[in-house]
């Protein structure tokens, strides 16, 4: 049975919600009522369950088994933390509650700051971005906060960065009207030392680096660099993205480090929820602390807390404001209570599976497919597409095949620094047993790719999905965003077929 | 560790299926210098479920819960009920412990209500076409003036005194580091600010609120002909999305993009987030959209599917050139969102804001009957302001130290206008019960 | 990928749960220490997860889709039940706290006891049997108290109960003693008013009815047939398992019912749990009430409750005591969320759609299928195999069928009286639309089935479900009832291909 | 109605579909004499969910939560911590909302849960088999008897003073409608009983309970042998299912059945259920015993698969011949506990036990040292009984004025025993702290 459209299902005369008859009020709206119809379906609470409950089965979930996707971090979901950000009391403020009454709530975010101040060996950190790239942002505002206060913004317009980086790094630094210059890796896979220090010049802002790196790879020459960057009068942005290969192990200050994003859902697994919410606070060093956004969380004497709202409330020069209220609250309970219950030993430990874990899927996989780099690796297992080569099976088709096998596709194609990449990222959170079995099935598709026989096959996949492969040239041409009543509905639609 | 699967056995065989000797060889490429020779310092180690829990209930007990004490406050973000159904829903791991829907075939059930959700806020908004979702409200209406520089490649925004001080603060911030330029009107307590005169060929865009901050109710069907005539855009933020059940729709009025604030709908208080971010523009616009966007498609079989699509806006793979350096949509937000709406439907949805404007207007009736009391507003939704006898801060300190979570002040989010110092935001949606509005009359008559 | 058990996926040093270092103490235990190992498998919280949720896919539920399983009453359930009943204060109480700290739990049980007593038009209500058949034997037990009060327990041996009964009936009659006999029913399904005459005499105890009969039909002389029974001195015990199908619309209290067990999660939609927990509440004529088995829940002056808990403390004489503590209070709350979210009017509403959605899929059916007696039938359409004759498909075979349509069977094999039964109850909880799916689904069905080439397809369905047909001969010849180290698992097993 | 997704124009159209006027039709098979006019009278209509929430709050707020109390009461019920995750997944639609597996098919899910959770009871209580589950440690204590009954064709039950009063009334009750003897001897507070002699042959079992209702731990390994001497059976009741990570299981003492209330692992408390019951024998009686029993076989292609089987016992199929009436287990409740078990483990549940038998040693010691209170036990496990200077009962409720939950008095339980009047009944799992027992030490320290 195919799941109808909302708009598809709904009929007038029926509610999935009683609500009291509102009492006969003279309304004061200024003569601007709503006139007609909004067009919202009407569907009954049954009907509700069963369509989202359909619409949950055709997903793939971390709950369901190994999701080895690369960069994303696909690690456990623990249920605690879903439990403790629903208390009342916590769960059900409103962010303008007077401040004595939110005494609990800012204790929370301010325990929250102190670990990730600790763990990362950074003096300060801004909670309030809403996720990575909104942290991105607000570091390297910061940073320019910081050279316009040295009088050197008009004079520092670039910003250096790898090759491998995350798209939002180049996006960030460039709405913020820096230039960006492509810093090139070398055949470790590293940033290149020496490309990088002849690019280093007065006229640099900014090195933004991924540490470990978008390859799966500690930057081995991490100190030299930031020694480096520093010594060019330029700052160090972290991209935060893959400190959950380190946590706990190292702290990204002892670095060099000016400033790093973390997301709370890829280091600390708050959940992904099929793209957000997310939250990314941002460490800062001394340097840059003072130009930290507000709010600040700021314990007084006798342990109570404020909310300083505005510059003239705190010591410092604030960037300004980059959220409305205080940041991702329910993500900050969330990660504190994983982090509680990880504790400074816990964290250790799974950055250290985390690791071994890819390193261990490397190990099993590198004689029927081809690493990308020489090991050890950090959390993720980066292979080229060379072992498919004249087999007539791409990555795509590889990681397509996949689905048919019972499990989530790697990340394809990223980083773009490596042809035909696929990055596996298996995380802490998945036993041995079941690694073994993912390895299984990938030695399997890799010999069936190469025996030359099977492109046909794996072209076809996937076979056993709730959808066979989509035509996304077609979405993108002629888009199609949103429902009409005079959509075509696709031939076999459940609901004409119900009408005849 | 209850969190982790591996046993001592099996890391073992697996540090020498790797040929590793220790966990340690495998962090080898770390600076000797950055190695720390044993757990971070300074923090404790591993706690138990339990303990966990009675750390968070502890935490809790330091607050005031609005659901045991009288509550009228607003200012962005309201209370509302939301049905049991929605928080069932996302909880579903199928749904939760997802990731952003990059391989479709495994992913049509987060496509698809996206899809759906798109839909809906096009039709509240009466607008043609509305992405997947925001972080929030405040930070889409920033993103709405960076898109409508780049479509007039202007750089002048003309902020609404009626704008939310948190929103215009931060477009202020965005315009000062990203270099355009932001200019706000001053505070308009009254809903009188006449805002088309000052729309000029420089102006990218105005930026106004309905209701605004203060709870007026406006038409800007004139500003936006003029906004047209004179190539700007006009921008319409909504942070009480449930006034579209009873408002008539900023698309209606002539926005050419809107943003709202979608807590209202399935999304709890939450001490200021997570929320979604709702943001709808002309069809003509689209390409300039920041966010993702879902569309229909066919798979291999011909049949019905859907797909991320336009990516080629998108930071990912644009990078330096992209329209915005987004990322992360509110995914889980957005879901509650559209269960609730659909839950909701016409019937429900124009009911619920039927019922807040009666209930607002029964609170505004009995406290502007309050001595002293001025209500400053002769429109409003849920939420309305009044101008007390004396300053409102302490009025409202006062009144918590009674467990009576009575508005907000003004002052607290423009801290530097003696102007407001004596406005009190107050807002009343379908919780509200007599039990809360008779403590409330009372302490204020006591306070003031 | 096959499910391992639990005890496949085990091993030593892996734990779901941290709990702290117990102190040290000597213990007490009188030298009874436990030896050895328990045989417990050891998992971590993520596998425990995946585990589970991999298994919960593998099921059908109301959540998913029709669910028209006659008799069992699929309803849907709201998810607002399942959240009051587990508000602190309510979910988390000691059924042994002092009276004084539960008087809001008391009051809820009273609450929903006014709710039974005035649907039912009965002036008591036993609350604390766990479920219908624990019900069942506590109204037969009233009947049994009723006669040893008035001394003609020993005379009154006989119990009748019509051909069509549900098996509990005379499983319960049975251990309590009594002879059951059974009664025939006429051509139009209903009791054989004239033969239940002849065979009421002393020696009879009581009748067991159940209204709506298992044949979704109204006892047409249900009047007459309990003042014949009066006459005779002997009770009538109404089986409520059909209930949902006239509640807020016909008071058993009004057809002469003496007792009746309320399948709480038949009528009033507390979930069926894949098998429990249920609750029975029994209602009770005058003249069983003083029967009725402590707890008694009474209100005194003042608006405070007390528990009695024995027979010298209430005003009657109670038959004893059928469970422990209160009876199941989750359900109870579960059910007054339930009946106070429908209200008096929505409960009538409810019992009305769920009679017209069975007659509208009779009558949509009837040409195709075979209906086992005349309409209008009440919330169940029951149909005979008669259609299926000569075609070499059985019941059993078009209910397998079923399952590959994407739906869960109706129930079959039941009435006894009917052959191949297939009794199909949609409940008030469908759509019109998804019952027009559904009915053009077993048209095509019974088409398909009629054409007289299809058999072999019918006896090998279901082909895409998790299962083909299970062999239950095997399952019963040699019962392997739990894992035992030396079970050899299957061919195939996923864990020993990751041990290999 | 927001259940009720008939429309009246869907309405309409079914009837005309049936060939009825009008609804009324369809009832018209209802005597005239039974037909409502409207409504049943005296009931509200139709509530919205705020309101039910509301109401259900109501309640609440009228009794003390033991989350905010000190706790100590046990007597039959334990109060422990589940982990979030077990509610989390019994509350997945697939398991709360599927039916009775009927159809093995597309129930697999809760065929293999069963079948694991067998296993699991066979482990703990140290026996060869155990059933599916049922309503609740109590009655299936009686459902035990009765299958002595059946298996020895004798009708005399003799029940220990050291088992439950709930437990033994529901046997009388039972013995007094079903026409068999149970013969119950006195309270056993210092656990010093002794029933060996009483075995004879006419006895079909004896019941006793470890720990006793009075927390003491007994050998049963001498009064097994007697029973099988004479031809009776041996029936142990475990109502804290926690202390078999402690204790010698029943099965290794030569119990014949077992039977445990489960409600501490993974069911919370609930003002007294549901919870669930475990019932395990031996191999050679397994088509003596009660309930649902779920079976491993192999499907159609020869995979591994789970179905009911030995229903021949239930009364679906034999009818007046069955071994029980029974019908429903606790499908939802046996899943809870097979979860928190399942992430207890070996280790885990090894743990938990200590950890109350820790905390109960801790509270034994410290009461007993109260001037004029005795500690009646020599072995306890997570409970234990003491003899006050008073009455228990006032002193319980003085307490609970104070807000302290300080366990059960004795005479609750047995109200018609005056030697029992001054025991008080006190409790100690892994939940308690010394936040909580300090008041509870103080309290006690006033109020004796």
């Amino acid at each position: 049975i195919e799941e109808p459209l909302i708009f598809e299902m709904g009929q007038p005369g029926r509610c999935g919600v009683d609500l009291p008859e509102p009492s006969k009020v003279k309304d004061r709206l200024n003569g601007l009522k709503r006139a007609g119809e909004i067009g919202l379906p009407g569907l009954s609470e049954p009907q509700v369950v069963q369509h989202y409950t359909r619409l949950s089965q055709k997903n793939y979930a971390i709950d369901m088994g190994v999701y080895p996707l690369g960069s994303c971090t696909m690690k456990h979901n623990p249920r605690i933390n879903e439990k403790v950000a629903r208390l009342p009391g916590i769960g059900d403020l409103h962010p303008l509650q007077p401040v004595s009454t939110v005494q609990g709530a800012l204790e929370l975010i301010d325990r929250l700051a102190h670990w990730l101040k600790t763990l990362t060996g950074m003096p300060a950190v801004a909670m309030s971005p809403a996720a990575g790239a909104h942290g991105e942002m607000c570091g390297m505002m910061a940073i320019a906060a910081a050279l316009e206060a040295r009088g050197e913004r008009a004079k520092r317009r670039v910003v250096l960065a790898p090759e491998s980086a995350h798209g939002t790094n180049p996006a960030t630094a460039a709405a913020l009207g820096f230039t960006v210059k492509p810093i090139p890796a070398n055949d470790r896979g590293r940033v290149d030392l020496t490309a990088l220090k002849a690019a280093l010049g007065p006229d640099v802002a900014a090195i933004m680096l991924t540490n470990p790196n978008t390859c799966g790879l500690f930057e081995t020459e991490i100190v030299e660099i930031s020694r480096a960057v520093h010594e060019a009068g330029a700052f160090f942005y972290c991209d935060g993205a893959n400190f959950n290969a380190i946590v706990g192990r190292v702290r990204p200050g002892d670095l060099g480090v000016d400033c790093m994003h973390i997301n709370l859902h890829k280091t600390f697994s708050t959940p992904h929820g099929g793209g957000g919410p997310g939250a990314g606070p941002v460490v800062l060093s001394a340097a840059l602390a003072p130009y930290a956004p507000y709010p600040w969380i700021v314990k007084d004497d006798g342990d109570t807390w404020r909310v300083a709202e505005d510059g003239a409330a705190v010591d410092g020069k604030p960037l300004g404001r980059l959220k409305a209220f205080h940041g991702q609250m329910g993500m900050f309970t969330r990660a504190l209570s994983y982090i509680m219950s990880h504790g400074a030993d816990g964290l250790k430990q799974a950055a250290e599976d985390a690791v071994l874990s890819a390193n261990y899927v490397m190990a099993s996989l590198q004689d029927v497919m081809t690493p990308a780099f020489e090991g050890p690796c950090m959390h993720e297992a980066l292979f080229d597409d060379s072992f498919l080569k004249d087999t007539g099976v791409s990555t795509l088709d590889f990681a397509k095949a996949m689905i048919d096998e019972g499990y989530h596709p790697m990340t394809m194609y990223f980083p773009l620094v490596v042809h035909g990449a696929m990055l596996i990222e298996p995380t802490e959170s998945q036993a041995k047993e079941d690694l073994d079995l993912f390895v299984g099935a990938l030695r399997a598709l890799a010999e069936r790719a190469k025996s030359g026989t099977a492109a046909e096959d794996f072209k076809a996949a996937p076979r056993f999905a709730p959808r066979r492969r989509l035509d996304e040239t077609l979405a993108a041409r002629k888009p199609v965003l949103r429902w009409r009543p005079s959509n075509n509905p696709p031939e076999g639609d459940p609901m004409k077929q119900a009408a005849e | 560790m209850r969190y982790l699967p591996l046993t001592p056995t099996d890391r073992s065989d697996m540090l020498a299926a790797v040929g590793a000797k220790s966990v340690d060889e495998l962090f080898k490429d770390v600076p000797a210098s950055a190695r720390l020779p044993g757990k971070v310092a300074g923090l404790p180690d591993h706690l138990g479920e339990l303990e966990v829990e009675r750390a968070f209930q502890a935490y809790a007990a330091k607050n005031v819960s609005p659901s045991t004490a009288p509550f009228f406050i607003g200012a962005g973000a309201y209370r509302h009920h939301v049905p049991s159904t929605v928080d069932y829903m996302i909880q579903r791991g199928e749904f939760l412990t997802s990731y952003t829907p990059y391989q479709p075939e495994i992913t049509q059930g987060t496509l698809q209500y996206l899809f759906e959700f798109q839909t809906q806020v096009s039709l509240l908004t009466g607008m043609e076409v509305a992405n997947a979702s925001m972080y929030d409200g405040s930070t889409a209406a920033s993103e709405a003036v960076l898109m409508a520089n780049r479509i007039t490649r202007r750089t002048k925004a003309l902020l609404s005194g009626g704008l939310h001080p948190h929103y215009r603060a931060i477009i202020e911030t965005t315009a000062h580091w990203q270099g355009y330029s932001a200019v706000s009107a001053k505070a308009d307590a009254e809903g009188l600010e006449e805002l088309i005169a000052k729309v000029d060929k420089e102006t990218s865009c105005v930026v106004v609120q309905n209701p605004s901050f203060f709870g007026h109710v406006r038409d800007f069907t004139k500003l936006a002909a003029a906004c047209h005539a004179a190539g700007a855009l006009l921008i319409v933020v909504v942070t009480e999305v449930v006034s579209l059940g009873l408002i008539k729709p900023p698309g209606e009025m002539g926005a050419d993009i809107v943003v709202c604030e979608g807590q209202s709908i399935g999304n709890g208080l939450g001490f200021g987030g997570p929320y979604v971010g709702l943001f709808a523009t002309r069809d003509k616009y689209v390409r300039q959209m920041p966010g993702r966007l879902v569309g229909e498609t066919v798979d291999a079989d011909g049949k019905r599917g859907f797909v991320l699509t336009l990516s080629t806006r998108e930071q990912h793979i644009r990078r330096e050139k992209a329209t915005s350096n987004i990322c992360t949509n509110a995914g889980l937000c957005a879901l509650a969102f559209t269960v609730h709406l659909t839950l909701l439907g016409e019937a429900g949805f124009r009911r619920l804001a039927e019922l807040n404007h009666a209930k607002a207007s029964e609170l505004a009736d009995r406290v502007a009957a309050l001595p002293g009391v001025k209500l400053l507003n002769d429109s409003f939704f849920n939420e309305f302001t009044l101008r007390l006898p004396k300053p409102a801060a302490p009025v409202v300190e006062a009144l918590a130290e009674h467990r009576i979570l009575a508005g907000v002040p003004v002052s607290r989010l423009i801290p530097d206008d003696p102007s407001v110092e004596n406005l009190l935001l107050l807002a009343a949606t379908e919780t509200a019960t007599e039990a809360g509005l008779a403590p409330l009359i009372a302490g204020l008559k006591e306070v003031l």
